[in-house]
């Protein structure tokens, strides 16, 4: 069976720079993976360039078994990827309910349903995109990606900087969209016990580079290994 | 004690209710080897902000060489002695290398407000900016355009420029972000081979590079710090990994 | 007692006609501005060719009123995407400078062609008959056109706000002027909104230009001469704000008559003054946000 | 001192050391319009008004070649200066050398007070602030009648002879010598400005005033003594104007004013010192042929043409020249 999604051996960054490199790695459908590392590594600049937000270098981009190297990030999206960005980028100026709208593209995710899914935002529907916490922006943000009805869902640290509870309960969420949904994530977490619970493969990210490709369970098992490539000791042990 | 060449006082900034430094306390003595390091929104930059005086903090002081200069325009402050890289490349893309060095210079040397004696009367002034080129291997790009360079190569004249201000305090913002991985060795050299008089704060995501060049580091969660320590230490704690490995403390 | 109550009656319903017209034209370029970050001084010359081509067809055609208006809106506003796609779309990342030097070739451009066309002298507004003389509202006498201009710009305000606020299309516009990238990232094709959006804001201009005929006399050098006034309904509304350039162009239109009925021997002096005052004030214009 | 005797000097380092010296191209425009003087005596008039744009340019060159600041009222400086020396030679103070002093101080006064808003801003709102000024100041010299003559411009300007010895003749031969000195001097005030530390640390703002300012660099005092030099040097330009043509209008101060004049530095060449002297003769000398019959359609061909600039031909005449000569020279020096 062909991957979801194939990334073959990407060079990318803004303009001139370049943050990742010779990057690649490929997605079944159904599946999910989780993208490790510290910051810095270029674990956004991998989403933003599966969106053609960014600027490729070198490589190929494959989705659906369609090449979608050249393709400009609308036609991404209205192809079945869906985006769910680190800053949740809400429109300020829309409500909740055209956040959600606006996003909107035939299939079995529409606005009942999400509103089923996270029953606070049916509360806040008429409320201002700016004037949401940060919890709720979240759910929004996951939100606004599944009324796409998405084949591909990026999530970009979905958790950080949310209160425990909230977390919680995305997980639980995410943990759904997986079982009951069948979405296939790509997902980049800080958290990298609870990114390795929900998804079965990872990828670790040093500067730019894959440093782990393999399944969550072996890191689970050996966190010794894990530290060692993300934790700060790593580079100390080395020296 | 040593003397320090940059001291914050219980530095404290909010935009509107958001807190993004909580009472920093921060001391960095003369000729340091220094890192800041931390999760993203962890507040680096805008601690560095603070100190250059782009941003006014809500409360709290900062001391260069002992002077309060909280209240200082940012230009003051450079001519109190700090220099800064930025994290993306800011330089005058369109003046040679020679050139970007030379403003840096002219700046210090007090002259660049002169209006009637030619730029290139001053020998003295480009004498020490060539030399500073030729110290950083640049020599050989003097006359070219900067934008021409390859990114690792404008790193350089990012260095280049902050050096040119001969800076008591050196605040380097990811001098190796963006940069191939092939490059980022000559980067690290020219951070090693500093004069040792400088003291050096460099934030940064690259552990090696950090580890390599640091003698404390100083790592700020949530605009606030929390730890300081040998790089010894800092690998070593607890609370430390517990941020980069997101092991969740209660639970 | 009374004069001075007719007095501020008549300068409120010259000035909210007035505010209508201004409105009618600038509010397309508050949100091309607004969504596509350009310095666009030629908007002018869209409001201009719908005054022309309604004027035109009108006077030698004899097409009738209503459908003179619509037809220079549809006209126009084709001519906009058309020209939108040939030469804006060039520019949109260009530097500042360069932007502002094409808007001016523009506005030359269509000054020496409408004079080229029509001569150096302001049309002639042919209205229809039931659209002279005056009506009578509550024993207060008023000119039949401007209470019509009030109520059809009124009518039209409303329709692109409910347009802008209630459909998908304006909640995509208002997406893409908030957050470019991210309108991308859902699946709106930023360049075809962008299109429309301008071909749509150079019709209601040369609706504007059309309706408003006979308080901004269609003449060669409108383009150029009502410029300031169109940028500044923009500038003190706030770029991409739908509702800030009402409220500016009702403040603009209201005072600008005061004015001149009260102190004409200033002109429009104190206009630009208190333009001045309040960019200073709020440089991004009253309902403006923080850049 | 004992860094510089031992400077190595390698190209980069010979090209600082030596942009300042006078080349003898440097001479060329001033052989050109000295042997314009002799060489066509019926076209002095237009000459001198030539020369009046060319150090208006001049002056904008400064500001927004040099320092980027895109300013659409650089009008506002050069009818000052035009309104001051007319104002002046009606009320009794007509000795043109004063005036022109005396209208260079009042445009630098009004480019320091206005400077002090304009360069706060940035963008839009620069646009519009300058814009505005502009336009406040014409509807100033309109409504002000008993001052400025308002909307029929103001006449009856007699000026004395310069220096009590040349007279402003019929044909315009001291006009066009006037005009010639003021540029001269003007010329010779933006040069040293451009290559002096000062105007090398405006071309830094004009690259990068975020990396300026991290540098140390007074950015917004820099900005406001160019933009105070260059509102004098245009006051000063449109003050000859109103002596050499004894009369000011309202146009001074108009926005086609504003925009003419960017146009003209454009088609020269912005940020090099020479663009006004090939953009506002090259302008002028085309509407004056183009434009005799037709005011109109010279609209809109300069419109077109600056259309065309826009899309295809950055940088002007000069740029042109830049890509088009070493191509030429190839093959002779391959240095």
């Amino acid at each position: 069976m062909n991957p979801l999604l194939a990334v073959e051996s990407i060079t990318a960054g803004y303009g001139a720079t370049i943050v990742l490199e010779d990057v690649s790695l490929t997605l079944d459908e159904g599946s999910a993976c989780a993208i490790l590392g510290r910051n810095g590594v270029g674990k956004t600049t991998l989403m933003s360039t599966i969106m053609g937000q960014t600027t490729l270098h070198r490589g190929t981009l494959g989705f659906a078994g369609k090449d979608i190297t050249g393709r400009p990030p609308y036609q991404r999206a209205r192809g079945g990827i869906g985006f769910v960005p680190q800053e949740r980028e809400i429109f300020p100026s829309l409500t909740v309910e055209e956040n959600l709208t606006v996003a909107m593209r035939p299939g079995v995710w529409r606005l009942a349903g999400v509103y089923d899914f996270f029953p606070r935002l049916a509360e806040r529907r008429s409320n201002m995109g700016n004037q949401l916490s940060g919890g709720e922006q979240q759910m929004l943000a996951i939100g606004r990606a599944l009324m796409g009805n998405p084949r591909l869902l990026l999530m970009d640290e979905p958790l950080e900087g949310l209160a425990p509870v909230i977390v919680d309960m995305l997980l639980t969420s995410m943990h759904r969209l997986r079982r009951e949904a069948g979405l296939t994530i790509l997902l980049v977490e800080q958290h990298a016990e609870r990114a390795l619970d929900l998804a079965e493969t990872a990828l670790i990210l040093d500067r730019g580079k894959i440093v782990y490709d393999g399944d969550s369970a072996t890191l689970l098992r050996e966190p010794e290994r894990l530290a060692a490539l993300i934790g700060v000791g790593r580079a100390v042990k080395r020296i | 004690m040593a003397e320090a060449a940059l001291e914050t006082v219980a530095l404290c900034k909010s935009f509107g209710a958001l807190p993004v430094a909580r009472n920093i306390d921060f001391r960095l003595p003369v000729g340091a080897r220094h890192a800041l390091i931390g999760p993203n929104g962890a507040g680096k930059t805008t601690f560095i902000n603070l100190v250059t005086g782009r941003l006014m903090p809500s409360s709290g002081r900062i001391l260069l060489g002992g002077a309060d200069v909280t209240s200082l325009a940012p230009e003051g402050r450079v001519k109190r002695g700090i220099g800064r890289t930025f994290q993306i490349n800011a330089l005058f893309n369109r003046l040679t290398v020679l050139e970007n060095v030379l403003l840096a210079v002219g700046e210090r040397h007090g002259v660049a407000g002169d209006m009637l004696r030619p730029a290139g009367a001053r020998r003295a002034v480009i004498a020490e900016a060539y030399a500073l080129l030729e110290r950083l291997a640049l020599a050989d790009d003097a006359g070219r355009l900067v934008r021409e360079l390859p990114y690792g190569r404008q790193r350089l004249v990012e260095i280049a420029i902050a050096l040119g201000l001969e800076p008591r305090v050196l605040l380097l913002d990811e001098p190796a972000a963006g940069v191939a991985a092939a490059e980022t060795g000559l980067i690290l050299d020219i951070i090693e081979n500093l004069p040792s008089d400088i003291a050096v704060l460099i934030i940064e995501h690259d552990m090696d590079l950090v580890f390599r060049v640091a003698q404390r580091i100083t790592v700020l969660v949530q605009g606030a710090v929390l730890v300081e320590g040998s790089p010894a230490e800092i690998a070593a704690d607890e609370r430390v990994q517990e941020v980069y490995l997101g092991k969740d403390s209660h639970g | 007692m009374d004069s001075a109550l007719s007095t501020l009656i008549s300068i409120a319903f010259h000035g909210v006609a007035y505010a209508m017209v201004l409105y009618l034209i600038s509010v397309g370029l508050s949100v091309t501005m607004g969504l596509m970050g350009f310095v666009n001084l030629a908007h002018g010359a869209f409001a201009m060719a719908g005054g022309y081509l309604a004027l035109t067809l009108m006077n030698r055609a004899g097409v009738p009123f209503f459908a003179a208006l619509a037809l220079a809106f549809l006209i126009v506003g084709l001519a906009g995407a058309a020209i939108e796609r040939t030469l804006y779309a060039r520019l949109y990342n260009a530097p500042e400078l360069d932007q502002v030097l094409f808007s001016v070739a523009l506005i030359f451009m269509a000054v020496a062609s409408a004079k080229f066309a029509w001569g150096p002298l302001a049309l002639p507004v042919p209205l229809p008959d039931y659209l002279r003389g005056q009506v009578d509202l509550a024993g207060h006498p008023f000119p039949t056109y401007r209470s019509f201009l009030i109520l059809a710009g009124g009518v039209i305000v409303l329709a692109v706000w409910l347009g802008l606020e209630r459909t998908r299309f304006g909640a995509q516009i208002r997406a893409a002027v908030d957050n470019r990238r991210m309108a991308a990232a859902i699946g709106v094709n930023t360049s075809l909104l962008f299109t429309c959006t301008f071909a749509f804001g150079s019709g209601l201009a040369a609706l504007g230009g059309a309706l408003g005929a006979d308080i901004l006399a269609i003449d060669p050098t409108y383009a150029q001469s009502h410029l300031v006034f169109f940028l500044i309904v923009v500038s003190v509304g706030g770029l991409g704000s739908i509702r800030g350039p009402f409220f500016a162009a009702l403040l603009l239109g209201i005072t600008d008559t005061a004015c001149k009925y009260l102190i004409p021997e200033f002109g429009a002096f104190f206009i630009y003054a208190a333009t001045l005052a309040v960019l200073m004030w709020r440089p991004n214009g009253l309902f403006g946000r923080a850049a | 001192m004992t860094a510089a005797a031992r400077l190595p000097q390698p190209p980069a380092v010979r090209a600082v050391l030596t942009r300042h010296r006078l080349r003898p191209i440097e001479a060329l425009p001033w052989v050109c319009a000295i042997a314009v003087y002799y060489a066509f005596p019926d076209y002095l008039a237009l000459g001198g008004q030539i020369l009046v744009m060319t150090l208006f340019v001049l002056s904008l060159d400064l500001v927004l070649g040099y320092a980027g600041i895109v300013t659409l009222g650089h009008a506002a400086f050069f009818g000052t200066g035009a309104y001051v020396a007319g104002i002046l030679a009606v009320r009794g103070w007509a000795e043109p050398l004063s005036g022109l002093v005396a209208a260079g101080a009042a445009a630098g006064i009004v480019g320091f007070l206005t400077g002090l808003v304009v360069l706060r801003t940035r963008g839009l709102t620069l646009l519009m602030v300058t814009l505005v000024v502009t336009q406040m100041l014409q509807e100033a010299a309109n409504k002000l009648g008993w001052l400025t003559g308002g909307a029929d411009g103001l006449q009856g300007i007699t000026i004395p002879p310069v220096l009590g010895l040349f007279r402003f003749d019929m044909f315009g031969r001291t006009a066009y010598l006037y005009g010639l000195a003021a540029l001269f001097i003007g010329w010779v005030v933006a040069r040293t400005i451009v290559h002096s530390p000062f105007g090398r640390s405006l071309t830094g703002i004009r690259e990068n005033v975020t990396r300026m300012q991290a540098i140390g660099s007074p950015v917004f005092r820099r900005k406001l003594a160019v933009y105070v030099v260059s509102a004098a040097l245009a006051g000063i330009a449109g003050a000859v104007l109103t002596q050499t043509t004894q009369f000011v209008g309202l146009q001074v101060l108009g926005f086609e004013m504003s925009a003419v004049v960017i146009i003209m530095l454009i088609l020269g060449g912005i940020g090099r010192l020479y663009g006004a002297f090939i953009g506002a003769p090259l302008y002028m000398i085309a509407q004056d042929q183009l434009a005799k019959d037709d005011p109109a359609n010279w609209l809109f061909w300069i419109g077109l043409f600056l259309l065309l600039v826009v899309l295809f031909a950055r940088g002007g005449v000069l740029g042109l020249a830049d890509r088009i000569l070493p191509r030429l020279r190839k093959g002779g020096d391959g240095g």
